[in-house]
């Protein structure tokens, strides 16, 4: 690492109608650093971000390049200076293969006048050859969320830039992945190209990074040598309080009840999920591990009749369920948050009360079905405290949220009906450490309340944090089941991968 | 005392389809008639095929107060309502080119489809003998194109059974469509010898579908454009049968004036008693001229049109 | 916290002004304005413009149509389309017509059609939800099918049906006072639609639906019933146009509703919608048929000539448009 | 792993019979084979059908209005919509005409009218890149305003253009050997655009522009440009298609087109191309088109009352897309 600054900002404000995302924000990068960013949601992150990759113009500020003052017009003037971006939100094209999609920027630019399809699946072969095996000619629309991150991934690897910017880019990784990605960050690096990483895993920050930024509304408040500080220190910066224990505490041996509150036996799907049988006791939080595309969001959509065909029974507090479709399930009690906010989390373009309120519109409607603005209002105000959702008005659209609190509205959606069972796919994905402990809070004091609580997430850390017990999925088949002492990231990752023969999984419930 | 207009008398002509170039001539018809006795006349309808915009446009005319409106209903039926409700209010109306024969209006000048259906068979057999066989293209939902059809076939039928129809086809004034189905029609019937087309719009296509075709057929059609001009002269096309567009127009205004001017009539009838306008015309024949590459020269809507205002 | 105090901020503007406010925030209040301008150039450059009768023909110009632009409004909100809306209509007039010349009573005979033209909704419905056909393609062919059925019910030729009972024909013809029951039917429809479709649940999810389906189905909602049910309540209104249309012009017209599709595809879209799915008004829709209308009465009306009067009134709505893009940009 | 598993046995496949599995997971055979299926159908139903001459009227019949098809589809995929290209394609053979009638050589005549159409393309790019508009909404707008110009150019009346020069009228009329010169120039358009879409990086910008408005300009690619230059082509073949109807019929119709817009676009959306955006194929579309055309020609052929052709018509168009959403979706 050397000291030479190559980007450097000062004093860049920038607002959205009345919100003030930005407010006379400094920022430096150096050469071949790796420079984390971190801060709350809606810190003004991505909108800093945004601004450096030309898709938003400052209202007032400088950006130099190698010393010289520019603007930087749009994504293409962004490129020209060897700017390169991943998104948080990932934008890919669907109707487009996945090797056409690397390679854009690249088509793009040159000159060629026809295409080389040949050469381009060759290429995308060789980066995928590092990262994953996704077949490089199948078109985007049929991969999975967590393939298209890493898509957008290897996109941004292909780029000839000077600077990188990550946004949130393992938010729907796997550890394995994510190594991966951390490894060819550090080759980056080693060959001069700066890095700036956004993320709310402390740990990865503290493992890979060089330097850390804190940004806290809208303001930059430090940035610091890694090597310097703890985590402790980022995250009091962020949320300027101390936060105390991420996790809260576990459900007491003592306490274990014998009431089930789900009972799966025997569910199967043909191509997806195969004997998927386990059940949840009350108080208890159970958690699905296992890799990318292992089938965990699969085995939950089949739990809640979302998609699919399915057989096998689903029990919910001792009441055998027959359940036509994801409405049937909702009116249980029984819901699923989604992985995928953009795709099928969030109406982007509806106010955040009207999302909040889609599970069941009922709830905010009078007797005859009409619906009530200000309970509508009511109930996301209630829910956004608890989340500690950040927004101008409750009317906005949701697409003028920043990705986490996004991802809040989700959530809030979810909890909206009062489930008596919650299935949360990477709940906390592009959450931050605040409003995360907030989260894991609510889970435990909803457990306690009796509802069920399954939790799918990639990371394990928050998995082992959160869960009571833990069941690794491998292949469409549960693999395995740890809990207690047991349940170690070591243990998990074996389990996950294959590498370990499938010890017994919970035994079938008699019936 | 002459007859003549009150200054601000005005009339008013309303069609559908107002860009259409048939009307031109009707409205120069119309006005010339008009300045002969002094009248001010507005040329208004809608430009759209569209019933409901050209009532509208009806009734908008009626805000003006004219004297009375020379008016081409679209479809019969939908007018009666608001031509009884403008004749109580006191504007005259006369229906031309297509009538709506229920309501009160005082009289309908026309071109008698059926006569020109009838030369048409007539000039076929003529140079055909009573034994060929013949197409028609058609246009259904358009009266006026629905009976020179009709008509046709019904007198083919009746008087020369020998002939044979082979094709029959919509086209709805679309030349390409035309183009499409006369090339088929072609080629199923190698034999064919005739075809009768109720518009010049198909007749373009048909044409020219014809003359890839290389076949030996005889087309006639109503009405005409220059281009169908142009293959009437050049012996593509053996008659257009147009109706005299100027005699509709000026018959027309003379309809109209005369029963806003019903005063000077006292006819040995009931009108006194049973209040209405004295002046009824059930129908008036415009008639027809036979285009021909002799004539053909006479029909060049541009040239007419050199020097006069369409408007 | 910010976003407390952001909020508590906002309440209290709301409170200030509310009614200024809440009209300058309105997505229709650009279209007003627009409309309010034609209106005034209009009556200053013809007397005629602000009287009774002229108000009145404008109104009954667009107000049959209005009811179909309402089911289209719906239906593009909940993410479909559909070009048959003209045919249907027809086809409607057309079905009841020959129903009451075979002797059924108008009444029955008018609810026979309609029922028929939500049958048609349905077939549409099914093709789009339960094969997956995008809603262009489907309603493309049934606007061929719909219009050749008029043709062969018809023979071509409209129905004359001046024999209708003048009970019925007042429900096209008649006046309650001074003000034609076609245009009081109009507005019940248009007030009823858009207060349900602001207000209740149902029509709630339709909006969802169209936002996001993906979306909307993770929320348990039954999306391809919703988008079954726009379409098929789109066809169920042309054939309540229709019947209305048969009452006030005696007649039923094989050849009625040619290109209707496009001028009510357009009056939604003027008015907001989103041919994308997911935003839209009835009021806004119903705007959009206004402005669409005014303009062409007002050419008419003003004599313009006929060669000249395509061009000014595309010249008008590209304007028009132009200026509530801009307006609703600022008010963001 | 699964997949890697599932990839390794579809390489092996592709090389087992490449020719076959590629044909198979075209997106367009479906379409071939029902195509191939009404061909049969039809020469047993008709000795004419097969016949050179009537294969020759049936391709005439299409077409110059392919050229526009060509044009829509690359419209499409880029994510917009041209209603214009009726009026548009009218207007070309109006100022065409009419600058001819005046004097000026037919070829200069025929260049300035393209250019024109150009312009208007522009225009509409104009306003649905910089100010944002919907294309629907812009291309309606100049649909009303190019047809207006039409008759403000000629005064409603047709022009009579027989006095076009041969070699002039040889673009419409003429042959070269057995095959008119129409179908040489919708060939050459058809395979070089269908070859350009496929292959060349410019027109691959328009696909990532259709398919992800937002990737694409994140990936750098001007969108917007891409945008502009897709509504202007379009415009511009409809100027092309306009010049070559001119010679062919030896007039210009001010009336021509009308409707056009849909018939073009269910051709593109029956060949694959999506509304949304960022898919389609110049290859399907034509087929589309072909299918529209011949089932048209057939119903003629067999002389198919006018009263049953639009039903039959309109239900063939819809068991073919549904027969051809079932073949794609099993072919996945
Ligand atoms: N298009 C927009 N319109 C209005 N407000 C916006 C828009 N985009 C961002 N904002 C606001 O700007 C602020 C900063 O958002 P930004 O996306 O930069 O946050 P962030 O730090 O990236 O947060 P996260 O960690 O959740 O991704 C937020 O309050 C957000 O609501
Ligand atoms: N729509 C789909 N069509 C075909 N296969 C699918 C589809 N969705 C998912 N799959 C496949 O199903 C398997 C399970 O996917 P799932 O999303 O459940 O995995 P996961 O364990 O949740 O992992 P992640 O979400 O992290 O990718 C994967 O192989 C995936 O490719
Ligand atoms: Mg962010
Ligand atoms: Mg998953």
């Amino acid at each position: 690492m050397t000291d030479d600054v190559i980007l450097e900002i000062s004093d860049l404000s920038k607002s959205f109608g009345p919100v003030r995302a930005l407010r006379g924000v400094n920022f430096e990068l150096r050469r071949g650093e790796i420079h984390a960013l971190a801060g709350e949601n809606g810190a003004g992150k991505s909108t800093l971000m945004n601004i450096i990759d030309g898709i938003l113009q400052p209202d007032s500020g400088e950006i130099r390049l190698d010393g010289k003052p520019v603007r930087i017009a749009s994504p293409a003037a962004a490129q020209t200076m060897g700017i390169g971006f991943v998104h948080q939100e990932i934008a890919l094209c669907p109707d487009v293969s996945v090797a056409e999609n690397i390679f854009m920027a690249t088509t793009n630019a040159s000159r060629a006048l026809l295409m080389d399809y040949h050469s381009l699946t060759q290429r995308a072969h060789d980066v995928f050859a590092k990262l994953s095996d996704i077949d490089p000619s199948v078109l985007v629309r049929d991969l999975s969320i967590s393939n298209q991150q890493l898509v957008e991934i290897a996109k941004a690897l292909t780029l000839d830039c000077r600077v990188l910017i990550l946004d949130e880019p393992t938010a729907a990784l796997t550890e394995t992945e994510a190594q991966v990605l951390f490894g060819i960050m550090r080759q980056l690096a080693d060959r001069g190209i700066s890095i700036i990483y956004i993320s709310h895993r402390m740990v990865e920050i503290f493992d890979n990074c060089d330097r850390v930024s804190v940004f806290r509304d809208g303001r930059h408040v430090t940035t610091e040598i890694v090597a310097d500080i703890t985590p402790g220190d980022v995250v009091n910066a962020m949320v300027g309080r101390d936060l105390g224990d991420i996790y809260p505490e576990k459900q007491p041996l003592s306490e274990q009840s014998e009431q089930e509150v789900l009972r799966v036996v025997d569910l199967n799907e043909t191509h997806r999920f195969h004997d998927v049988s386990f059940c949840l006791k009350q108080g208890e939080i159970l958690g699905f591990a296992g890799l990318i595309g292992a089938g965990r969001s699969e085995i939950a959509k089949g739990v809640c009749a979302l998609e699919g065909t399915v057989t096998g029974e689903v029990w919910l507090n001792g009441e055998r369920l027959r359940l036509r479709d994801y409405q049937d399930s909702i009116n249980a009690g029984m819901v699923y948050l989604s992985e995928d906010r953009k795709g099928d989390g969030v109406f982007l373009d509806m106010s955040i009360a009207a999302n909040i309120a889609a599970l069941k519109p009922e709830q905010v409607a009078n007797r005859i079905g009409l619906i009530q603005a200000d309970q509508e209002e009511t109930q996301a105000a209630i829910l956004g405290r608890k989340l500690n959702l950040k927004c101008a008005s409750l009317g906005d659209p949701v697409s003028a949220l920043s990705g986490g609190n996004q991802q809040k509205v989700a959530l809030a959606k979810m909890l909206s009906v009062n489930p008596r069972l919650i299935f949360l796919d990477e709940p906390t994905r592009g959450v931050d450490v605040g409003a995360k402990v907030e989260i894991h809070r609510i889970l435990r004091s909803l457990a306690n309340e009796g509802v069920g609580i399954i939790v799918i997430s990639s990371e394990l850390p928050e998995l082992l944090g959160v869960c009571d017990r833990v069941l690794v999925i491998h292949e469409g088949r549960i693999r395995g089941e740890v809990s207690g002492a047991d349940m170690t990231e070591n243990k998990i990752m074996h389990l996950a991968s294959g590498t370990v023969p499938g010890v017994a999984a919970t035994p079938h419930p008699a019936v | 005392e002459t007859l003549a207009c009150e200054p601000g008398e005005v009339y008013i002509m309303n069609v559908m389809v107002s860009g259409h170039p048939y009307w031109i001539p009707v409205y120069q018809g119309f006005k010339q008639a008009a300045e002969a006795f002094g009248c001010d006349t507005i040329f208004s309808g809608t430009p759209d095929y569209d019933i409901t915009k050209q009532i509208a446009s009806f009734e908008q005319d009626l805000v003006k107060s004219p004297a009375g409106v020379l008016l081409h209903p679209m479809q019969a039926d939908p007018f009666i309502e608001p031509i009884n409700r403008a004749i109580e209010n006191g504007t005259e109306i006369v229906t031309f080119a297509a009538d709506s024969p229920n309501s009160n209006r005082t009289g309908y000048i026309t071109s008698d489809n059926l006569a020109e259906a009838k030369f048409a068979a007539e000039e076929f057999v003529k140079a055909l003998g009573e034994d060929f066989e013949f197409a028609v293209l058609e246009n259904p939902g358009q009266s006026n194109h629905d009976l020179r059809v009709t008509a046709f076939l019904d007198y083919m039928s009746a008087h020369y059974p020998d002939a044979k129809l082979v094709g029959r086809q919509a086209t709805n004034q679309d030349s390409n469509a035309a183009y499409r189905a006369t090339a088929s029609i072609v080629q199923a019937n190698p034999e064919l010898d005739a075809m009768w087309i109720p518009e010049a719009g198909s007749a373009e296509g048909a044409v020219a579908a014809i003359l890839e075709a290389k076949a030996d057929v005889m087309v006639m059609h109503a009405d005409v454009t220059p281009t169908t001009l142009e293959h009437i002269k050049a012996g593509n096309i053996h008659a257009a049968l147009n109706p005299n567009q100027g005699m509709q127009g000026f018959m027309g205004f003379m309809a109209t004036f005369m029963a806003a001017h019903s005063e000077v009539f006292d006819p040995f009838n009931d009108y006194k008693v049973s209040g209405y306008n004295p002046v009824q015309i059930p129908f008036v024949d415009n008639g027809f001229s036979v285009i021909t590459k002799e004539n053909a020269e006479s029909f060049d809507l541009n040239a007419y049109m050199e020097g006069r205002d369409p408007s | 916290m910010d976003n407390t105090l952001n909020m508590a901020e906002t309440k209290q503007a709301e409170h200030a002004a509310p009614l200024f406010k809440r009209l300058i925030r309105m997505r229709e209040t650009g279209l007003i304005l627009i409309i309010l301008a034609l209106f005034v150039t209009m009556s200053f450059a013809s007397p005629y413009f602000l009287t009774w009768v002229n108000v009145r023909a404008m109104t009954m110009a667009f107000a049959v149509e209005g009811i179909v632009v309402v089911g289209m409004t719906v239906l593009l909100i909940s993410g479909g389309i559909d070009l048959s809306v003209g045919s249907v209509t027809a086809l409607s007039m057309v079905i009841a017509g020959w129903l009451f010349l075979n002797g059924i009573d108008p009444w029955v005979a008018s609810g026979l059609s309609i029922l028929a033209c939500t049958a048609i909704g349905a077939f549409m419905g099914f093709f789009t939800t339960r094969i997956g056909l995008h809603h262009f393609i489907v309603s493309l062919a049934v606007m061929v099918i719909a219009r050749g059925a008029c043709l062969l019910g018809t023979g071509g030729r409209p129905l004359g049906l001046y024999t209708l009972p003048p009970e019925f024909k007042f429900i096209g013809q008649g006046s309650i006072g001074p003000i034609p029951v076609v245009i009081i039917i109009f507005v019940v429809v248009v007030i009823a639609f858009d207060f349900m479709l602001r207000r209740t649940t149902m029509f709630r999810k339709v909006f969802y639906t169209g936002s996001n389906e993906k979306a909307a189905a993770y929320s348990g909602i039954r999306t391809k019933k919703v988008v079954f049910l726009t379409t098929t309540l789109c066809s169920a209104l042309c054939g309540v146009a229709g019947i209305i249309y048969m009452a006030r012009f005696g007649s039923a017209q094989p050849t009625f509703g040619l290109g209707m599709e496009l001028n009510v595809i357009a009056a939604a879209v003027i008015g907001g919608a989103s041919l994308n799915g997911g935003s839209g008004s009835i009021f806004g829709a119903i705007l959009g048929a206004v402005l669409l209308s005014v303009v062409s009465s007002s050419l008419a009306l003003l004599d313009v000539s006929v060669y000249w009067q395509d061009i000014i009134r595309g010249s008008i709505l590209l304007t028009a448009v132009t200026i509530d893009h801009y307006l609703n940009k600022k008010r963001r």
